[in-house]
């Protein structure tokens, strides 16, 4: 197996050729932006939820394939999924990449597994981040939101 | 094996075993390195002169009194003659030794600029610029009331004797332009927008790594007021390059950083300080450096820069043809037209280029698989990359030691990158 | 050949053997290098790392995507780490990469003096400084109206926690003091410095270049609010050296360079910039020279600074007996009473003298002569010898390599120096 | 022959030892300070003519061996002769010392050659030179006194 099928796996292809949660979503209920001084790449993420529940998410923006293949898996592992899961999933996937965890996705969000093989990559691990961090940034806002000081 | 060279005479094997890591692989290729403009590899000279301080000199310089510190000492006064001499500058104390192009500029943007330049006052650049010639001097800008003003850019991304004389006017105080391009390779016209500075009563200040590195330069048939470079780019070791500034200028200039070494006597309230380049040059130096610096500057010499010049010339040609054919490709600057440099005059040896919808870095993924080494990104110079209307490139940039077969596993590669993002 | 070794279990002849320097000669005789407050020898695991990135890695670090420029910068970010915890930094962002300690002051100097300070504040500092440390708090006090204020030294040339309380008051922001002096080796008491400067409301810059080279250094529990040290003092390389600032006081600061690297977003008027450490690390950075830094502290640390301190301890000892011994010889500094530390308190490892009338330049040629290297003149402290009333010494100073055999060869060409100049 | 006897040779030790030009001339017709930065050397000469011919020559201040007998030398050398004299010989001192000359000094001035030893030396040249240096720039003046604009 060589170093281009390593790194981008088909299902990681797969997800960067799909459109599918390519959009803004306007109004949504959380947007964020996310930027990557290193290398210019630059998204959004756009959230809707419903009593706890995330009910839309979408991105969009400019990045390379690792880095909207990423934002496209994390729209689909979490819609339709808590705010709790999406916080689960979160740590999971940075615990994936950046202390060498074992991944351990719920089955709804395995194909996040495919990530894995970007740690042996470390300038791109803060590709495969970017749009979890973004979401980082949204959980903390839900997180305020809900708890007002 | 023999390498189909470009000329007949260009010594390239020669060239190529004298570069160790030549013979290594990446990703279990063999290394294609083309990234060039970011930093260049190292001969054995400039390792071995590195080595020879580490291993056998060790010491400091100027105020030793035993042996070894005066052989440092001695080795550190000829490594400037050779980088004056490179240049061909007036005198040693011309040429002030710095960590690098980026210290280079900011110290005339301190030195000359926040001393000399008040509200009213104008600073013209270009949209070419790095960003080590274009952020200091918006602080300048900032904290004098000077205003920046832009040379207009023709399409391909040139300036011309014109479109400076557009911008330069009697309220011109300096003008900053980078002697070669880091995107592109374009080369603006020196010469002729150092004659205009002049006689607007301005300052020129060349932003020189990639220029000084691939081309022949002296500084006095230039009109060069100030400039910059670094010896990493050009076979040199990291954390150290030059300022070339004309004697009167650095004469009148306030230092960057202060403390030993740069002076003449000091008392608990203030201190006197020495003339050029010694009050520039505060601090224990990166002696090694310096030393390395001074082989790299040497074994370019022996090469000769027109050579390596005319060498990358042809590297080009072949490369913006070979690039250029491949399905998708952008290529961008003076080299646009598919191999032929827009308006006749060959830019320096960068190919800076998008291969259809796939992300710069992408591309440079793949490549890197194959074992071919490029930059992608914005190459410090965001403007650049407003003008050109993208958020990035793949930048093939080429030296002395590369091929024609280099270009042809580039070549290779993008076809790969095609196929996998297909 | 087994030397008389200071303690039983410091393992002098391996460390010597790791220095391929040792091993050579000067003058035709076996080195003996005690000019280890000037620049320290470097051991082959620091070679070794600096030869590793010239020949096999060569690449610059952050924006490439290919292997060798991943490599670099994985490197680049291990040696942070190690540079971090060898002085118990809170975390990676509060170390900056400098060209060396004298850069690393100018930043502090430049950052948070000059954006801070203001006519009728204090700046507290010391005869004891080295220029490096003095010069840079000059220009801010002529360039803000601050007030320069000297600690009161005792005769023999030490501070109290007293003395600086005597100069410290609610009108003091910076408190500038040397960890230890590289004349005369003598420590201030850091810590109750620190408290003082704190509880009036200053911060405190230690200027660390001998203290962090000889012994252990903890931040956090000295309340260093920067610290300066430079990597070629302790088994590293030229051309880089450190800042160490609390986290907030950085976040506060202006830096010093601008230019690539450092950039959140560049537009063609103003630029945004990145957080801690990388908007004060702009410009293609010492490469090899922050690796081979990363090397050095892991081998001092594979050592064990306490043991280190330890062993100059007893080197400094002979010493000041054996060299006090020597007709005629003047001890400066707490060793001044032949090899007692005066007040019980052991500086580091550094011996400043004279020789009767004969001038440290002729003293120290004589030691050349017979391979023993040795710094003379004002070591780059006038104020210091303006305080000892003399215009230069002779200073020999000791590091982990040094043997009590390197002593008795100094004061055999003390005796031969006497010979000479009869 | 060691190091010590190369560069210090027993000429110059003489030299060194003799105080016999160390003072100030008060007053002077030319009295002229020199430093030296890099080691701290600061020597002062003092000179009167008459008539074209240095009449007295003396020196004060700091300075290490190679620098204070280099001081004595010259005082030796040229007094008593005329201000021509005191400029071909301090030529031929420069460059016996920096330009690799051979020495070809005035009999009465044949000691200077003893200094060519500090030639293997190339941070001593400073300390030979500071005093010629010096009396350099009093040549000047008494050209310009001799020649007012
Ligand atoms: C106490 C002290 N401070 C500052 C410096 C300056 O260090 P550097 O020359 O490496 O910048 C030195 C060394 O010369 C020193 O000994
Ligand atoms: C055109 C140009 N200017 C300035 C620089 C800055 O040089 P350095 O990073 O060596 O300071 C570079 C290289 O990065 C460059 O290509």
């Amino acid at each position: 197996m060589n170093f281009a099928d390593d790194l981008y796996k088909e299902i990681i292809l797969d997800h960067y050729r799909s459109k599918k949660n390519r959009r803004r979503l306007d109004p949504a209920d959380y947007h964020q932006e996310g930027v990557n001084p290193s290398c210019g790449d630059d998204i959004e993420l756009f959230i809707k939820t419903d009593g706890g529940i995330i009910s839309e998410v979408t991105y969009d923006g400019i990045g390379c394939s690792i880095c909207t293949a990423s934002a496209n898996m994390l729209c689909e592992a979490l819609v339709g999924n808590s705010i709790e899961f999406a916080g689960k999933v979160l740590s999971r996937f940075k615990g994936m990449l950046t202390r060498a965890e074992e991944p351990d996705f719920p089955d709804s969000a395995a194909d996040l597994e495919a990530m894995q093989g970007v740690r042996d990559y470390p300038v791109r691990i803060k590709c495969a981040l970017l749009a979890w961090s973004t979401l980082d940034q949204i959980l903390s806002d839900i997180q305020s939101d809900a708890n007002p000081q | 094996m023999t390498r189909r060279s470009v000329t007949r005479t260009y010594p390239i094997d020669r060239i190529r075993a004298e570069f160790p890591i030549l013979g290594t692989t990446m990703r279990g290729k063999p290394l294609v390195y083309l990234d060039n403009g970011a930093t260049s590899l190292k001969p054995q000279v400039v390792i071995d002169a590195e080595l020879d301080y580490l291993t056998r000199i060790s010491a400091s310089i100027h105020r030793g009194v035993y042996q070894l510190s005066e052989e440092a000492t001695v080795k550190f006064d000829e490594a400037r003659a050779s980088v004056r001499q490179f240049i061909n500058a007036g005198d040693d104390g011309e040429v002030v030794f710095t960590k690098g192009a980026t210290e280079s500029s900011n110290i005339v943007a301190f030195g000359w600029g926040r001393k000399f330049l008040k509200a009213g006052d104008e600073i013209v650049t270009t949209e070419l610029e790095h960003h080590a010639n274009l952020i200091p001097w918006q602080q300048v800008a900032a904290a004098t009331g000077a205003k920046l003003r832009f040379v207009p850019l023709d399409p391909a991304g040139r300036v011309s004797p014109e479109s400076v004389q557009s911008a330069v006017t009697e309220r011109t105080r300096l003008v900053a332009i980078t002697g070669m391009s880091n995107v592109t390779g374009y080369m603006p016209p020196l010469r002729e927008t150092a004659e205009i500075a002049h006689r607007n009563g301005a300052v020129i200040v060349v932003d020189g790594p990639q220029l000084v590195s691939h081309h022949p330069v002296d500084v006095q048939s230039l009109g060069c007021d100030f400039l910059t470079f670094s010896a990493h780019k050009m076979c040199g070791p990291t954390g150290v390059g030059a300022l070339y500034g004309r004697r009167d200028l650095l004469e009148a200039m306030d230092p960057l950083l202060y403390g030993g070494d740069m002076i003449v006597r000091v008392g608990k309230e203030s201190a006197t300080f020495k003339g050029v380049p010694d009050k520039f040059e505060t601090g224990t130096p990166n002696i090694s450096g310096v030393l390395g610096f001074g082989a790299a500057v040497n074994y370019l010499r022996s090469i000769g820069m027109e050579a390596i010049a005319d060498h990358e010339r042809e590297l080009l040609a072949y490369a913006a043809r070979r690039v250029g054919e491949v399905p998708g490709v952008t290529l961008y600057g003076p080299m646009a037209e598919r191999g032929v440099a827009a308006g006749g005059v060959d830019p320096g040896g960068i190919l800076s280029f998008n291969l259809g919808e796939i992300h710069p870095h992408d591309v440079g993924a793949v490549l890197d698989g194959e074992g071919v080494a490029v930059r992608t990104g914005f190459h410090c110079a965001q403007p650049m990359m407003q003008f050109l209307g993208v958020p990035g490139t793949v930048r093939a940039s080429f030296y002395l030691y590369n091929t024609l077969e280099d270009i042809d596993r580039l070549v290779n590669a993008l076809h790969k990158t095609l196929e996998v993002f297909s």
